[in-house]
């Protein structure tokens, strides 16, 4: 399982970086797309991967080791968000220097194809 | 897997028919969507998952927690509920989008459009 | 008054001087007048107060506490040499006062000239009184500083600014070396105090910072004084009014250099490199500024490089190391200050009689102007080095110390001959000063009629001369006693070498030296008497014209050389700077993680085959997405879609049911609002433009680098996985989640109580992304190509167009009639599913935010299915304020915890036993809850809406644009 | 012998699903038009929910139907806008 | 028992922006009336804050959120470094305000709302003792920073921020990243007991916890703009409006702030022979390498605004490299040049705009739709970007104002006497001298001095430019906030010159606390509350 | 009285179920709290003000339910064998169907059922006409096909809702 995440999360980041480096601004916005999906495995799996554990305590809990851990959770829940919002901010702005500068150029300058 | 172990083996092998069913139609759809030729074929497909490969899987997961729970339990009924209510939106609005578009382009496939559609 | 409060107060009156003038400059010039005289009468009064004190050969010190932490305390330090600057400072400053009022054009205010001035009398009095190094150089930049505004003053002239900005550059620089200089001292020495620093002689010899310490200091010093090569800017600042001029550029700042010479003699003297760096450039700027004055043909101008000489020659003595030559050196300071001043000043009547300084038009002004000519006269036989003059005493004691050289025959010959030599320049420039002004053919065509300046323009001239011709017949007794006083300060009273003040010594060897210079000077004057008016420039030397190169090299260093560097600077292009922090990360990275050994060995933990399946498709997804970006936006958005649906599974699978419905429902958002934006993206169509090498190769670098990324990114996700921390704080919120939280759900609890606060930022920047979205949509502009409607909505539309009668919209509403019917019925139930998420967040997957969304995609499908201006028809929405009422709600859940004394946000947790509904959980962190609901709702439609309303406003004409939307 | 069946058919499920997924994307990365990506979509949506049910029964947890409750009543509004931008050029008007 | 001081600078900005979002844009006065409100509440809580960490015997105060245990709930600490900071942000927004009040704010929406939340953010960022904590301020306060770096739009600020979003939304890829990895490995995001733990971690993971360090620290170095990472800078900073660029001037001191705490606190000398000092080289000779650059920059720059760009340059250079000495006495005097670079670069932000505020006219965009207001007020349209007219006091002919405030500037910026910046310059590279026998410290501090040289150059050819060549050249009219805002920055700056002693001994015992942090672990976990 | 609060009395009802469903508890707090939310979500329903409905038989709606059902299964299993069959060469083709059927409700379960059954999908609607095009997979009479539409699904759906 580790080794699976681990390549996906690889996967997911160096085609995410690979948009980054990209001249185009829906490349940036798709790339960072994919480096946050990449980023958030990556704090979820510092954990340590449990399949089949509780995800919510049940009333007649025995030990603690059953459960999933929470906290890397409770942060992706958190980078999720802020990354849903960074997003939106990023489409808004490189539509509008889309239109602003009549390209879609990162430098608002078209010369590279 | 020890939950499943709770299981009498009457419902484990209903439950394992029901889910192998389920998967069985949604793969088969699936592979619809792959082999079949053109678009206006392909797009009856998915519909194979959509019900019967939903509809068994559902019925897996409402035995299979019924027994372990010892009532009855509807719950995942839901989503059926729901499914069949969207499915039909985005279908009905792919398969006209793809109308206009081979429409746009020409083509002789399509019946042409009447005034208002 | 007290001894130990009148050194602070002669410093303070000049500041306090020139700020009253500031703040009273609506009173005019005359009040200026008399504060400045007055201050610099009372200044000298005072300091002439103080001899008793410095009498002795102590100092006499005053502190006090201004930063005593960093060894810095204002510290006043008055002994002889000090005192004797302050004379100077002090007395010539007095005559400048006077007779500037009469100098300066009568429609000028004069209040910021004279604040300035009064600044800068200030500023000079802080060093010569400093008893602390750093207070040294803090005085020291403020004479920088107002010297360039002095200089500077007349701005509207392109010579003013230039030769203020030059000034300011050199000296300003040069004390910026002095700073550090004085730092490695203070470093070295242990402390900034002066007392302390003139006592580490020894140490600051022997410490192997000695000569970069020596190098700076030098280079403020040498800067400041004019020095080789560094001159130039002191004739380019003689576009100062002639009373600056006089003032600072011949009695004052220029000494400031020399001043710290004499001063750092004691520390820094005695050792071969000061020997060959100060006598050296000593030795250059003398005989290079007698050189040039010859030439020059502007009257400042000669005097300008004759100070340049004087100054060259001052460094000179002090270089040579004898102790001698340091009490030659005081003498001649205070002597060129004199003679300098008052010919400055005469220069300046001349120029404001004449309304010219160019000696080639001037000529026998003599008539005209008997008194100047004859105090002029005076003064230029000082500086000639006639006897009975006190030029002649200081110049008798340069060659006598020139004459007791002990660095081998060459050098001792040498430096003889070019003592002589430059003497000769000095007569040859003053004869031909005096002559060229007021004797010879009376100037015709002159720009205004000459006569005698009005007599208070006259006196200072006149007092200067007396002094040069007292002190020239009766030295011992006018100047002796200050000058011995001096010079012990420096060389300590025991170290005082035999000199004496005497008009004739016998028939010396430096008489004969004067004779010979002086014989040599009339010679060479008679020489080139005739070609003097002929030189454009000077001999030799005047090609090299030293501002020029600093124009040029200050020019191409702080000029070109930094616009080329920053014209290649990556700040307009995004690419190369984010190759640049993917880089520099990977860089770091590898190395931080191959800085300690890596313990872990690969472990084959057990595959689940399925599991790898569905990452394979995740991989496909994101390599696709990441190649079809470019042409193929909407396919890219699919795959991103296919991506995100993999790794929402993959929470699924790891027991994330929370990350799962998340990730699920941004994603969800995420692409509706990519494909509101898409409409604004212009056309790209692949093959269109061929790919060039440097493109093919850019793209396979970033290959090579995103794979080593990936690989980076991998092996740590792996790392950390195959070592969970055994004791994570996650123990602790599992025990309490329940008992404490009141939830099942610890996610939840965590977010909404454990760590609410972090809730309560995330929300906070939903809610500032949605404000500046919508902020920045209210002003957005379409390009050009895109403002017209997307071609499908008008070829659909046509057929409405010809039933006009109709609503617009015909074509939309027919075509989602069927689809629309069934989300507006679904649109109640969806909002019931996210009251339900909402509800049981506490306990299950759910919660405020996947909530919040929930809500807000019911009401975008409606938007979808029935157009913006439908929906806002029927249903308010407010956005903002739902963002404001979240917020208010949220932190007000946290604020009422204070009212219990508790902290902010402390969840408050009990079961309420209720008559038919059973007992219901209250927990505080619910209303918190809520708050979140409430702003991810109002941030999420206000963004997506105000996007959609792009589309909507396009098509239509201005005209109708504000009102009828409703 | 009949949990071993039961364990057995899950996998199997699973991987079926899972090969259905796969013939989903491949129909997204070959396209060929924008409406069958789209399509494509739509069902890898449907078939991550049936097997987000698989897991949900091979975990013994109900939690994670949730999961398959929004897909099946949300997930549908990014294909909605996806068709209604091919139809119309824009989301909403 | 809770010294609810310490949550109320975050506090009361959210409280206010929350209540300007309810008042709505259209009742200006009331928001304007909020704002100055929360500025001068915001500075008055500081000084108390300040006054209470900085009694006899006080170290740091500690606030528990929701009255969790430290080790596990989120903390804020305020110590004397935060409560510094905490009232450099304060002074510098109520200094700001009244100039943003005459005629910026009303190019774009929502602007006080905004600038409350950036307050949020920095405050938050300066007190948390949480590092995902920090995490999520730092997103507040960007997320702020880049609704106020666009506000006004056009095409410069847009593609300018356009840069700036994305370059910081990397940083924050990485952020996570590191955040994670240090998680990871620690099993703790408390600052003080990750300093308790890190010389204890295992040597199999020290590598671990070394690469998290080391992206966390790329992460913040992109917020300081060290060389390569800070091209976006004079850029973005440049194409903000001026009042915003004022407070950017704080905003690089965020990401030196943040290395300080966390260089001194987990990489200090208490970190183990393995980890003491963990990067500290990498922030010496990236600070020299950003002040070379810095430097080249401002001599090459063509607008002023561009020029206090890379002024700020400098001054993060500067401080960067300062604080990569790990001296305490370095680290005194760099905290002084910390306060006074950051006043005087706002100072010159504000002039700056004041100076080339023609032809600033081309986003002026007339507003088309305005969904979300009632129709009666929809019509008021128009005037939503008319001029100010609470503040219309204009003075005329200012030059002399100007040029003295100019003047003022350039000496603070290169540290010439009499003001401020002269002695801050003095109480950081003196005690470098102490540091001699690292090698970068001499080329520091020699660079430092260069630096100084170079502003005197710049300063002087812009100066004299604007205010000698061309005294016919029509000056704008001044308004008296503006001049307020600006005189407020630069007295700020003299007054320091004159009272130096007893800031210094503040900042001599923020020094000594943040370079001996035993004592802030102490206080911020007792003994008492041992993990159970 | 009752048209005020409970303008929408099915909606309300199936709301409630469905709160019911989701909370899987018919405990007497999970009613009134469903019975609540489902009047006041009716009347934000309302306020979109939409179509006016009548069920005028239900239980013809039933036996609609099942024949449906049984179409559903019966349609899986052609279309699975068709993709599954080896030469996958079927005729498919668009039918035009004029429809009697004018309600929206009618028209919106029509959709639902034409488009949920594998092999059939709705395409378009033209309301002037009132003619319903339809693609089916496996098109071998078109004339058939109208004929099943009409008579299936079509009829009862006009005795239920017009
Ligand atoms: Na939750
Ligand atoms: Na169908």
């Amino acid at each position: 399982m580790e080794l699976v995440l681990a390549a996906a999360i690889g996967v997911l980041a160096a085609s995410g970086v690979w948009l980054l480096l990209r001249p185009r601004t829906f490349q940036l916005i798709i790339g960072l797309t994919l480096i946050s999906y990449a980023v958030n495995l990556f704090i979820f799996s510092i954990g340590g991967l449990r399949t089949g554990a509780d995800p919510v305590l049940q009333d007649a809990a025995g030990g603690i080791a059953q459960y999933a851990d929470p906290l890397p959770q409770a942060l992706v829940l958190t980078a999720i968000v802020i990354g849903f919002a960074t997003t939106a901010l990023f489409l808004v702005v490189l539509l509008t220097s889309r239109g602003l500068t009549g390209n879609d150029h990162v430098d608002g300058e078209d010369g590279t194809p | 897997m020890s939950h499943l172990d709770a299981l009498p083996p009457w419902a484990a092998i209903l439950v394992a028919v029901f889910v192998m069913l389920g998967a069985l139609f949604a793969f088969v759809g699936s592979l619809g969507l792959l082999r079949l030729k053109n678009f206006y074929q392909r797009v009856h497909a998915p519909t194979l998952g959509t019900t019967l490969g939903t509809f068994f899987m559902l019925a897996g997961s409402i035995t299979c927690f019924s027994v372990l729970h010892g009532r009855p339990i509807f719950y995942e009924i839901l989503i059926g509920v729901f499914l069949t209510l969207t499915t039909p939106i985005t279908l009905m609005l792919l398969v006209r989008a793809a109308l206009y578009r081979d429409r746009e382009e020409g083509s002789a496939d399509v019946p042409q459009a009447t005034l208002r559609e | 008054m007290p001894d130990n409060i009148l050194p602070s107060t002669i410093l303070g009156l000049p500041f306090a001087a020139a700020v009253l003038v500031w703040l009273l400059r609506s009173r005019g010039r005359n009040l200026a007048v008399w504060l400045m005289t007055g201050t610099a009468l009372l200044g000298l009064l005072l300091s002439l107060w103080l001899y008793p004190a410095v009498a002795g050969g102590g100092a006499l010190r005053q502190v006090m506490p201004w930063v005593p932490g960093l060894g810095l305390d204002l510290v006043l330090r008055v002994d002889g040499f000090g005192w004797l600057f302050m004379l100077l400072v002090c007395g010539i400053g007095l005559l400048v006062g006077i007779y500037a009022r009469y100098y300066m054009p009568a429609d000028d205010p004069l209040t910021s000239f004279f604040a300035l001035l009064l600044a800068f009398m200030g500023s000079m009095l802080g060093i010569v009184m400093s008893g602390n190094v750093i207070q040294l150089v803090f005085f020291w930049e403020l004479t920088s500083l107002f010297s360039f505004l002095l200089i500077g003053y007349w701005h509207h002239g392109a010579s003013a600014r230039d030769g203020a900005r030059m000034a300011l550059v050199v000296t300003s620089g040069g004390g910026l070396c002095l700073l550090a200089g004085m730092l490695l001292l203070g470093h070295i020495a242990g402390s900034y105090d002066l007392d302390a620093i003139l006592a580490a002689g020894d140490a600051v010899r022997a410490h192997p910072w000695y000569t970069p310490t020596l190098l700076l200091i030098l280079l403020g010093a040498f800067t400041k004084s004019a020095q080789f090569p560094f001159h130039f800017w002191l004739p380019q600042a003689m576009s100062a009014p002639t009373p600056v001029s006089a003032y600072l550029h011949s009695a004052t700042m220029v000494k400031a250099g020399v001043f710290l010479l004499v001063r750092f003699w004691p520390v820094l003297g005695g050792t071969e490199e000061w020997f060959w760096i100060v006598g050296g450039t000593g030795l250059v700027t003398l005989v290079l500024g007698a050189y040039s004055a010859m030439f020059e043909q502007d009257l400042k101008g000669v005097l300008a490089y004759s100070t340049i000489s004087h100054l060259g020659l001052i460094t000179m003595l002090v270089g040579l190391g004898s102790a001698l030559g340091v009490v030659a050196a005081i003498f001649h300071i205070v002597n060129h200050a004199t003679f300098k001043a008052s010919l400055f000043m005469a220069a300046g009547a001349v120029d404001h009689e004449a309304g010219t300084r160019d000696l080639r038009k001037l000529g026998g002004l003599r008539r005209v102007m008997p008194v100047t000519a004859t105090l002029a006269l005076v003064a230029a036989a000082a500086m000639a080095g006639v006897p009975l003059l006190n030029g002649f005493l200081s110049k008798e004691m340069f060659f006598a110390e020139t004459l007791a050289g002990r660095h081998g025959p060459l050098l001792d010959v040498l430096s003889v001959v070019i003592a002589v030599a430059a003497s000769a320049f000095g007569v040859t420039y003053s004869i031909r000063f005096v002559r060229g002004v007021f004797f010879g053919r009376m100037a015709s065509c002159l720009p205004r009629q000459p006569h005698e300046p009005p007599l208070w323009m006259r006196v200072p001239i006149g007092l200067l001369a007396l002094a040069c011709l007292l002190v020239g017949v009766l030295p011992a007794r006018v100047i002796g006693p200050s000058l011995r006083v001096a010079a012990s300060a420096v060389l300590g009273a025991g170290h005082l070498p035999d000199y004496s003040l005497a008009i004739w010594h016998g028939l010396t060897t430096p008489l004969l030296m004067s004779v010979c210079a002086f014989a040599a000077g009339c010679l060479l004057f008679a020489a080139l008497r005739r070609r003097f008016d002929g030189f454009e420039a000077t001999p030799l030397t005047g090609r090299l014209s030293g501002k020029r190169m600093f124009e040029r090299v200050l020019a191409v260093l702080a000029a070109d050389i930094p616009r080329r560097i920053e014209r290649r600077y990556p700040s307009r292009r995004l690419q190369p700077q984010l190759l640049l922090i993917v880089l520099l990360a990977l860089v770091a990275g590898t190395l931080a993680a191959t800085s300690a050994p890596f313990g872990f060995r690969p472990r084959w933990s057990s595959v689940d085959p399925a599991f790898a399946l569905l990452w394979l498709l995740g991989a496909a997804c994101a390599i696709g997405a990441a190649s079809q970006a470019k042409f193929h936006r909407l396919a890219a958005l699919v795959l991103t879609g296919g991506a995100g649906l993999v790794s929402c599974v993959s929470f699924v699978w790891l027991s994330a049911p929370d990350l799962a419905a998340t990730q699920l429902l941004v994603e969800v958002v995420t692409t509706i609002l990519i494909l509101l934006g898409l409409r604004w993206l212009p056309k790209r169509i692949e093959g269109l433009a061929p790919e060039s090498r440097a493109h093919r190769f850019r793209r396979r670098r970033d290959v090579f680098i995103a794979m080593a990324v990936g690989l980076g990114v991998a092996s740590l996700a792996y790392a950390a996985m195959m070592h969970p921390v055994a004791d994570s704080i996650s123990r602790f919120f599992l025990e309490r989640a329940y008992t404490e939280g009141g939830g099942h759900n610890v996610v939840n609890v965590i977010l909404v109580d454990f760590r609410g606060f972090d809730t309560l930022g995330e929300i906070s920047v939903l809610a500032i992304v949605a404000l500046t979205v919508f902020a920045l949509l209210r002003r957005f502009r379409p390009a050009a190509e895109s403002i017209r409607a997307p071609f499908q909505p008008q070829r659909q539309v046509a057929p409405d167009a010809e039933e006009a009668a109709h609503a617009v919209d015909r074509s939309l509403t027919d075509y989602l009639m069927i689809p629309g019917l069934i989300i507006q019925l679904m649109f109640p139930v969806i909002l019931l599913f996210g009251l339900h998420l909402f509800l049981r967040g506490h306990d299950l997957p759910g919660g405020g935010f996947v909530a919040g969304i929930t809500v807000a995609v019911a009401l975008i499908l409606l938007y979808m299915a029935r157009g913006a201006r439908w929906v806002e028809a029927h249903l308010r929405v407010l956005p903002v304020r739902w963002i404001g009422l979240g917020l208010l709600l949220a932190v007000g859940t946290g604020l009422g915890s204070l009212a219990f004394g508790r902290p902010f946000l402390t969840s408050y947790f009990r079961y309420a036993e209720l008559p038919v509904l059973g007992k219901l959980p209250l927990a505080s962190a619910v209303l918190f809850d809520l708050g979140v609901f409430a702003v991810v709702v109002g941030a999420t439609t206000l963004m997506l809406i105000a996007l959609a309303h792009q589309s909507l406003r396009r098509p239509r004409q201005p005209a109708d644009l504000p009102g009828g939307q409703g | 012998m009949s949990h071993g069946l039961l364990a057995a058919a899950i996998i199997l499920a699973q991987i079926l699903l899972l090969l259905a997924m796969s013939f989903s994307i491949i129909r997204m990365v070959r396209g060929p038009r924008a409406q069958d990506r789209v399509l494509a979509l739509d069902a890898l949506y449907v078939n991550a929910m049936i097997l987000l049910l698989t897991i949900g029964i091979r975990s013994g947890s109900l939690l994670y139907v949730e999961a398959g409750l929004i897909i099946a009543l949300l997930g549908f509004a990014g294909t909605l806008a996806l068709s209604k931008f091919l139809m119309r050029g824009q989301v909403i008007e | 028992m809770s010294n609810h001081l310490v949550i109320a600078p975050i506090v009361t900005p959210l409280l206010v922006a929350a209540l300007q979002l309810l008042v709505g844009e259209k009742r200006r006065r009331a928001v304007l009336a909020l704002s100055i409100a929360s500025c001068v509440v915001l500075v008055l809580l500081a000084a108390a804050l300040m006054q209470a960490v900085s009694a006899d015997g006080a170290l740091a105060t500690v606030y528990r959120i929701g009255d969790w245990p430290a080790r596990f709930g989120i903390v804020l600490v305020a110590d004397r470094l935060s409560a510094l900071m905490v009232l450099l942000t304060g002074v510098l927004a109520l200094a700001v305000l009244p100039y943003a009040l005459s005629r910026w704010q009303h190019r774009g929406g929502h602007f006080q709302p905004l600038l409350q939340f950036l307050l949020m953010g920095l405050n938050g960022a300066f007190l948390t003792g949480d590092l995902f904590n920090l995490f999520v301020f730092f997103e507040v306060l960007l997320a702020a920073s880049y609704g106020l770096a666009l506000h006004g739009s056009g095409v410069r600020r847009v593609s300018a921020g356009l840069h700036y979003i994305a370059v910081n939304l990397t940083a924050s890829m990485l952020f996570l990243l590191g955040v994670s990895l240090i998680f990871g490995v620690t099993g703790t995001l408390n600052m003080a007991a990750l300093a308790e733990l890190i010389p204890h971690v295992p040597e199999r993971t020290r590598a671990l916890l070394h690469a998290g360090a080391a992206i966390l620290g790329v992460a913040f170095l992109i917020k300081t703009a060290m060389w390569p990472l800070g091209f976006w800078l004079p850029r973005t900073y440049a194409a903000a409006s001026p009042a915003v660029a004022a407070m950017f001037a704080l905003m690089t001191k965020v990401g030196i702030y943040v290395l300080l705490r966390l260089g001194l606190l987990l990489f200090g000398d208490g970190a183990g022979p393995a980890s003491a000092h963990f990067g500290s080289d990498w922030m010496l000779w990236g600070g020299v390498a950003t002040v070379a650059a810095g430097t080249v920059g401002m001599l090459g720059a063509r607008d002023l605004a561009k020029l206090a760009g890379y002024n700020v340059l400098i001054s993060s250079g500067t401080l960067l490299g300062a604080i990569g000495l790990q001296q305490p006495a370095v680290t005194v005097g760099a905290l002084a040049y910390l306060v006074i670079s950051t006043l005087a670069i706002a100072a010159f932000f504000l002039l700056a705009g004041l100076l080339a505020s023609d032809g600033d006219d081309d986003t002026d965009d007339t507003l088309s739709l305005e969904p979300y207001e009632q129709p009666g007020e929809t019509a008021a349209n128009e005037s939503l970007y008319a001029q100010e007219d609470e503040s219309r006091v204009v003075i005329s002919a200012p030059i002399a104002m100007l040029g003295a405030s100019f003047l003022a500037c350039a000496l603070l910026l290169a540290g010439l006497p009499p003001l401020s910046g002269f002695l801050a310059k003095f109480a950081m590279l003196a005690p470098m001298l102490e540091a001699g026998e690292r090698p970068g410290a001499l080329v520091l501090f020699t660079l430092v001095i260069v630096a100084g040289f170079g502003t005197v150059i710049a300063m002087c050819r812009a100066g004299m430019q604007i205010f000698w060549v061309e005294p016919e050249r029509l000056f704008p009219t001044v308004r008296l906030s503006e001049t307020v805002s600006i005189l407020a920055l630069l007295g700020l700056c003299l007054l320091l010159t004159v009272v130096v002693e007893a800031p210094l001994r503040y900042l001599r015992d923020t020094a000594r606390q943040i370079h001996t942090p035993a004592a802030y672990i102490r206080q911020v976990l007792p003994a008492a509350e041992a993990p159970p | 009285m009752t048209r005020r609060w409970l303008p929408y009395p099915i909606l309300s009802a199936l709301l409630l179920l469905i709160w019911l469903l989701l909370n899987q508890s018919i405990a007497p707090g999970t009613l009134l709290l469903g019975a609540l939310l489902g009047i006041a979500l009716a009347k934000v329903f309302g306020l979109l003000r939409p179509p006016k409905a009548r069920v005028r038989n239900y239980p013809l709606l039933g036996l609609l339910f099942l024949r449906v059902v049984l179409d559903i299964v019966r349609s899986n299993i052609a279309v699975a064998r068709l993709v599954l069959r080896r030469d996958s060469r079927t005729h498919s083709g668009f039918v035009a169907v004029p429809l009697a059927l004018t309600d929206r409700y009618g028209l919106a379960v029509l959709a639902c059922i034409i488009t949920s059954t594998p092999g059939t999908i709705w395409v378009s609607y033209d309301p002037s006409a009132n003619v319903l095009l339809i693609h089916v997979l496996d098109l071998v009479d078109e004339a058939a096909w109208i004929d099943t539409i009409k008579r299936r699904y079509e009829r009862p759906l006009l005795e239920i809702f017009q």
